[in-house]
């Protein structure tokens, strides 16, 4: 797909809708679109974050591998989520694994080129941090309550 | 046979354990049989009562059984304390003593002509399930219904095969979520609320029943406040010390509310207040 | 038999208050040690007395001992009124001697039917005594019951009685409460008359030895409280004078300190040396049914102390309902008094025996000195010097019996060695 | 006799004055109960039988005083299902604790002329400082019908009906007379756990606090009051130090007040 | 009609109520303090003594004349009548695999109690509303209230705790009395009596009293009048529950809680305070059970125990339960507060704390 054929569906993700239309060319550039099996590895952990995904459809689990009790998932994203931010600050190395759920398209940004047109056009990459961060923030309130671990505790005596 | 004598509201009735379902490594479903005849114990979705356990204690525990549906009476109990405890222990055929029932009940009929969101978390499916019946014997009355249902790992999913039977049935739109995806899990990861997000609703002719941890019903409540569902339909059933059931003894006071008399289910604006007192 | 060369030791005594060990070393016949050694920790009492007020002294002493509590108390309450040079007398003097009935009933009741008894009859414990004896167990349960309801009555508690203070009570019972007793008193001398011909049924090893007896004795009444300090081979002082006849020594093998009659040696306190010490002061009843089980005006044999105790059971069943009966409310629950500096003496007749306390106090009141003699430490030697005869005596036994007769002739002198060790104050200047 | 089917129950000893273990013996109504509804396995002071482990009830009575019971104490636990301590010298240290705020050596040779041959820590210290505890039944001594329902409890597997209140509410329900407020008495009852049955001020006068501290205990607040009362400072500091002594809001409250008493001085000096 | 008995003739009340099948609970002295218990006869009363009272401080005195009822209130309230300290509510028995639970027997006994002051005869208009009002009447409470006769004395005169003037509760009775009567001693030691239900204009009745003289009322009157000029501590109500509500964050209960003993005595002595405790016990053997309820208080960390910890667990958060519940969500709960201004809590704090005085704490911080 071309990066012009690209610039509709940046249009229209809410991740992207606010930003001017320039923009949108600039980010276009640095995107394709692609798809990914049930099964696919989006990314993996410890390995370069070159990529920024943002889904357009179906699902991705971010998993850890935990040696007694094997593949766990942490959480799972859909349409409209965004996935990777370990791209944006050094090391840029992922995290944990994410992974095709079901069959998800998503569009793929390089991240080398990405950070290197923030660096030229500070307006998009504080705007698309600030869109990240609150992506982050929701993520990190999730996490938060989830380490409470709600659902064992009972009241019951 | 003669007319059955009421007991005083402090004195259990004996009920044999008929049958005993493990659910999950420490959750048990109880089907209990009044040893008196004709003592059966006509409830309201949403109502609990007092078990006794000779010897041991007792506890509140909300019935989540069919209210419609005559006869036995059934709990689901988690294992969590000293009574829950020796509770799981027990087997079909062991007597148990029954009080109540108690409480006030969801709000069925408000919801009647509306979309109803059903989020429960953790152990509060149970509590849920008798109003999950009732919608589903008189589904005609009710627009779209939701049961959002947050859960800890896969195993720990309460009904698993009645919830795939009634998403089946495609008369309610089910949709479970974990906290931790094990075991080839393959729905949706993470909290309760990122369900709301993605389910259609008229906010304005919409009623939501919550029921699970005090934090959960929380977070639960902002979210559906976000969807512009008003708070006085937003409902939440709230749990405290509980020790009489009656109103006597003063230990479930949130605020100016008693939970057993005055609750448990209570709607949003009713409660909030006192919700996010920090007693320090 | 004869060239028998073993060491019996038994690590944990049973049936004794306290932690002790027996220590048996027999060599080509000869009996070469005989020990009771006591390894309970020490805890020190004297030293921490020092430094509080001496009214505390009811409260902290009784803590030495939980089977005699009342004891340390009465011990404690004379050495500190005659510091203050204050003497309860009438109500209050009696009100203490019906705790101190109570007390002995309890301790003596316990070891009667619980502790000692089952060595005659062949059982491990009283309980499972009571699956053949159900009657006899449950005679000695309520006797015992009687004996704290007692000491609950007057003291608050059986245990640790906290309604003990220098200078009498905090809070006295009103006749009407007193004269509930009486009920429970006569059926319990009615039990404790069984208990006596019960007792001296038993069958006794032949076992005498010739004893100094050391007791008090009171010229009106059987000694509980008060009295001089007297022995059968001659002794007769004012308590105070106690530490210049008795001396204690610390040996290696005990956390306990071991008294002697100093220019004597070794001497024995408790039951047998009250009642040959004072047989013409107990109540025509017990005086006659000692005659009539056959136990004369004296008894050597330490095995039938357990007929002494019924007798004492008895007798303080019986001073009980006499002060039940003659009790008028005091004018007020305790004599008032000024703390001043001073040395003080009490001793009293704890079932085991006597308990000697001496107290130093500055002008305040506060301690600067404290020494307790509990009885145990008293009858440390006799009991050693017993089993050295015993085992003697009974060489041809089998290990396992002379074992048990061994822990029998320990279980003679009701050992209360959880008090053995709260001890004894050497004088290291 | 051993019934298999009974739960096994043993008594221990640790530094004490034997009087908890006598409560057992002083249950004579219940006495015989206990022995039909438990396996009396280990109970020296009770019986000459003593079977070896594993037992499903302790009791545990006394402090840890010296290295060789500091020893025993963890081999009790090893064999012991649930452990139980009984009595204030188990779960506070006693009232020989009070070697605690001293020095122990100058002690020793005080009572002994021959220290060397006596073996002690420098601590009296509670059971569950060395191992873990499962119940702590608190009294000087114990109350025998909270010992009764103890193990009652555990029979019946449930919790034990010991209220951490104060002693007040004892009082109060026996409507007996606040010593305190009606008599002026100074009184631990407050900050004292109930247990006893309010003993003391039926009987006029103030607790001295045999059950130790109660649930969060407000210690300098009662001291506060007993120095309105004309209480000295010298006599709080003693009330705090006495049978529970070292317990932590107790100790805590006497050294607070020995600072105030001797700014300077080191705690452990007398 | 008022009547006037001689003071010399109270007995004849008392046998005219035993004589109805009552027992008589009332005043006496016991312990320093003055107490209910159970009556034999006028000789029990009191009778010369009166009752000092501040914060954290009691103390009986003589009086200088021979009043039976001059003294104003003790440790004790009625509530151990209608909810006792303790109570057995019933019996369990499991054997060859039945259960069978036997409940006490309610209580049958009329008792009579003799010296109800007016704002006693409030706190138990109060419990009742707790107690027999609510989805669940609690029948031993409600078999007591209905087998109650009582007689309420007027207050001549008022401790330094009292403040039932904020409250409108007293100090004279205006319902909820069989009888009510004024004492006067001066110039003759009689009572004023006024009958307030059919039982006890029944009793009046059988007595064949004389009428009160319009002189005999003025008395009684200025009695009460008294009782009411001598009233020293106030407890302003306007606003109070908003006030109350708002402070729930003032560092104040900081304040109160570094005095709090949170030993619970307030809560025992409060004549309204109704929170209890279930208790279930079993024996031995393991084949009887009983349940129990007996008085609990918020002020206990058990109090509010679920599973995982105490939702209370300072003594800050209790004690602002304690007042708030009292004084604020009481009014939202059950139409009136849970304050009667007895002075009870004030006088037996052994901390000598003051609800009056830290209620005008959080007024002043507020008007400031």
């Amino acid at each position: 797909m071309k990066p012009q054929e690209l610039k509709p569906f940046l249009a229209e993700h809410p991740f992207f809708a606010e930003l001017p239309a320039e923009d949108h060319a600039i980010l276009a550039a640095c995107a394709a679109y692609s798809v990914f099996e049930a099964g696919d590895l989006l990314f993996r952990e410890g390995e370069e974050a070159t990529s920024f995904f943002v889904l357009r459809e179906g699902s991705v689990g971010i998993d850890i591998h935990y040696p007694t009790r094997g593949l766990i998932t942490l959480m799972t994203l859909g349409k409209g989520d965004i996935v990777g931010w370990s791209w944006l600050l050094p090391p840029y190395r992922s995290q944990f694994d994410a992974r095709a759920i079901r069959p998800t398209k998503a569009l793929i940004f390089d991240a080398v080129k990405l950070r290197a047109s923030f660096e030229q056009h500070p307006e998009l990459g504080y705007a698309v941090t600030r869109k990240l961060l609150a992506q982050v923030t929701q993520r990190l309130f999730t996490a938060r309550i989830q380490l409470l671990d709600l659902y064992g505790i009972s009241t019951t005596p | 046979m003669g007319p059955i004598e009421q007991p005083r509201p402090m004195t259990p009735r004996p009920f044999r354990i008929e049958t005993v379902k493990q659910e999950t490594s420490n959750v048990f479903t109880w089907t209990l049989r009044a040893q008196k005849e004709g003592d059966t114990l006509a409830f309201q979705p949403g109502q609990f009562t007092m078990l006794y356990l000779f010897g041991v204690g007792e506890v509140p525990i909300s019935i989540s059984g069919d209210a419609e549906a005559s006869g036995d009476l059934i709990h689901t109990i988690r294992a969590a304390g000293t009574v829950t405890q020796a509770m799981q222990q027990k087997q079909a055929g062991d007597l148990v003593g029954v009080r109540g029932p108690f409480g006030n009940a969801w709000p069925i009929e408000e919801a009647e002509g509306c979309d109803v969101v059903l989020a429960v978390g953790g152990l509060g499916l149970a509590p849920m399930r008798p109003t999950l019946y009732h919608i589903l014997r008189h589904r005609e009355r009710y627009k779209r219904v939701y049961l959002l249902y947050g859960a800890r790992t896969p195993s720990d999913i309460l009904y698993p095969e009645e919830l795939r039977a009634w998403s089946d049935s495609g008369k309610i739109d089910v949709r479970i979520t974990v906290d931790v995806g094990m075991d080839g899990w393959t729905g949706e990861v993470g909290l309760v609320t990122d369900l709301i997000r993605d389910i259609q609703l008229d906010p304005y002719h919409c009623v939501s029943m919550i029921c699970g941890p005090e934090i959960m019903m929380h977070f639960t409540a902002r979210a559906l406040f976000h969807r512009r569902i008003a708070p006085q339909h937003i409902h939440v059933s709230m749990e405290r010390s509980m020790r009489c059931a009656t109103g006597w003894c003063g230990h479930c006071q949130l605020g100016p509310k008693f939970i057993c008399k005055d609750g448990p289910v209570f709607d949003y604006p009713t409660i909030q207040a006192w919700l996010h007192k920090r007693e320090r | 038999m004869d060239k028998r060369t073993e060491v019996i030791q038994v690590d944990v005594l049973a049936r004794v208050e306290g932690e002790g060990a027996l220590y048996l070393k027999m060599d080509g016949g000869e009996v070469k040690e005989a020990q009771l050694r006591i390894f309970e920790p020490p805890r020190f009492f004297e030293a921490f007395l020092r430094g509080r007020d001496f009214r505390e002294t009811p409260d902290i002493t009784a803590r030495i001992c939980g089977i005699c509590p009342v004891a340390y108390q009465m011990g404690a309450c004379h050495a500190a009124e005659q510091i203050v040079g204050i003497h309860p007398e009438g109500p209050l003097r009696e009100l203490r001697r019906l705790l101190y009935c109570g007390e002995w009933i309890e301790s003596h009741v316990l070891h009667i039917y619980m502790l000692h008894a089952p060595d005659f009859l062949g059982y491990e414990s009283a309980i499972a005594m009571a699956e053949h004896h159900a009657e006899v167990v449950e005679r000695g349960l309520r006797l015992k019951k009687i004996g704290n309801e007692l000491m609950s009555f007057i003291g608050g508690r059986e245990v640790h009685p906290i309604n003990i203070k220098v200078g009498g009570f905090y809070k006295v019972p009103t006749v009407k409460e007193i004269r509930t007793l009486r009920e429970r008193l006569l059926w319990g001398r009615d039990a404790a008359i069984e208990t006596v011909r019960w007792t001296a049924a038993l069958d006794f090893p032949d076992f005498n030895r010739d004893y100094e007896f050391v007791s008090l004795r009171h010229p009106d009444e059987y000694p509980l409280n008060e009295g001089r300090l007297v022995s059968n081979r001659g002794l007769d002082i004012d308590i105070s004078d106690f530490g210049d006849h008795f001396e204690e020594e610390h040996v290696e093998r005990s956390n306990a300190l071991q008294a002697i009659h100093k220019g004597h040696g070794p001497y024995m306190v408790g039951p047998l040396a009250r009642y040959h010490n004072n047989f013409d002061l107990l109540t025509p009843t017990c005086q006659e049914l000692a005659r009539e089980v056959g136990l004369g005006e004296s008894c050597t044999n330490p095995f039938q102390s357990i007929v002494v105790r019924s007798i004492e059971v008895l007798y303080a069943y019986e001073e009980a309902l006499r002060i039940v009966d003659a009790y008028t409310e005091p004018d007020a629950p305790s004599l008032d008094f000024t703390p001043r500096a001073g040395t003080g003496h009490g001793c009293t007749e704890a079932p085991r025996g006597i308990c000697y306390h001496r107290y130093t106090t500055d002008d305040n009141g506060i301690l600067l000195d404290a020494q307790i003699v509990p009885p145990t430490s008293q009858n440390q030697k006799s009991v050693e010097e017993d089993l050295l005869h015993l085992a003697r005596q009974s060489m041809h036994l089998p290990t396992e019996d002379l074992t048990w007769r061994c822990e029998q002739a320990i279980r003679n002198y009701d050992p209360c060695i959880s008090c053995a060790t709260h001890f004894l104050k050497i004088f290291v200047e | 006799m051993s019934d298999t089917h009974k739960p096994k129950l043993a008594v221990w000893k640790f530094a004490s004055c034997d009087g908890c273990q006598l409560s057992l013996l002083d249950c004579e109504d219940e006495l015989l109960a206990v022995a039909g509804a438990v396996d009396i396995a280990y109970f020296p002071e009770a019986t000459r039988r003593m079977d070896g482990g594993p037992y499903d009830l302790s009791l545990v009575e006394g402090s840890i005083t010296t290295p060789h019971d500091a020893e025993r104490i963890q081999a009790i636990r090893k064999v012991s299902k649930t452990l139980v301590t009984i009595g204030a010298c188990a779960t506070s240290g006693g009232i020989q604790a009070l070697r605690n705020f001293r020095d122990v050596k100058a002690f020793t040779s005080l009572v002994y002329a021959h220290p060397a041959y006596i073996d002690t820590l420098a601590q009296s210290t509670p059971i569950a400082e060395h191992v873990k505890v499962d119940f702590e039944l608190r009294g000087c001594p114990i109350n025998k019908a909270q010992l009764v329902e103890v193990i009652s409890a555990f029979l019946n597997q449930r919790k034990p009906l010991v209220p951490h209140h104060s002693v007040c509410v004892e009082c109060k329900l026996k409507e007996q007379v606040c010593v305190m407020v009606a008599h002026q008495t100074p009184c631990l009852g407050p900050v004292t756990q109930a247990g006893c049955g309010a003993l003391c001020p039926g009987f006029a006068r103030g607790c001295y606090g045999c059950f130790g501290p109660k649930e969060s205990p407000n210690t300098s607040s009662i001291a506060q009051q007993w120095r309105e009362m004309g209480a000295s400072e010298q006599q709080i500091l003693q009330a705090f130090r006495g049978i529970n002594g070292y317990s932590e809001a107790f100790r805590v409250e006497s050294e607070r007040i020995e600072k105030r008493l001797h700014p300077s001085d080191d705690p452990k000096t007398p | 009609m008022p009547y006037r008995l001689d003071a010399s003739s109270l007995q004849t009340l008392f046998e005219n109520l035993k004589a109805r099948g009552y027992d008589l609970l009332g005043p006496q002295r016991k312990d320093q303090a003055i107490v209910y218990d159970t009556l034999e006869s006028v000789e029990d009363l009191p009778q010369g003594w009166t009752d000092e009272q501040e914060a954290g401080h009691y103390k009986l005195k003589r009086r200088d004349d021979d009043a039976y009822f001059g003294y104003v209130v003790g440790p004790r309230s009625w509530k151990r009548v209608f909810l006792p300290p303790r109570k057995r509510l019933w019996t369990a028995t499991q054997k060859d695999g039945q259960l069978s639970l036997e409940e006490e027997p309610l209580p049958s006994q009329p008792i009579a109690l003799i010296g109800v002051r007016s704002c006693e005869i409030h706190a138990i208009a109060i419990q009742d509303r707790v107690l027999l009002e609510g989805p669940h009447p609690d029948p031993y409470y409600a078999a007591m209230r209905a087998q109650s006769f009582i007689v309420a004395v007027n207050c001549t005169q008022s401790a330094a705790t009292c403040f039932c003037t904020s409250m409108d509760t007293g100090p004279g009775a205006t319902f909820g009395f069989d009888l009510a009567m004024t004492e006067i001693m001066e110039p003759e030691h009689i009572f004023v009596l006024e009958a307030g239900s059919p039982k006890g204009r029944e009793l009046l009745a059988d007595m064949d009293l004389e009428n009160a003289t319009d002189l005999q009322q003025a008395h009684a009157k200025a009695g009460i009048e008294q009782a009411r000029q001598q009233i020293k501590r106030e407890l302003p109500q306007d606003g109070l529950k908003d006030l109350l509500y708002q402070s729930f964050e003032h560092t104040h209960w900081d304040d109160i809680a570094s005095r709090c003993l949170s030993c619970a005595n307030c809560t025992m002595v409060c004549p309204t305070c109704f929170c209890t405790e279930m208790e279930d016990v079993t024996d031995l053997t393991g084949d009887h059970a009983e349940r129990w309820q007996r008085w609990d208080s918020c002020f206990h960390e058990s109090f509010t125990h679920v599973h995982g910890g105490s939702v209370r667990q300072s003594t800050r958060s209790r004690y602002r339960q304690w007042l708030t519940h009292k004084l604020a969500s009481w009014l939202d709960q059950f139409g009136t507060t849970g304050c009667v201004g007895c002075g009870r809590c004030i006088t037996w704090c052994p901390a000598g704390i003051d609800l009056t005085a830290e209620v005008k704490a959080f007024r002043d911080s507020e008007r400031k």
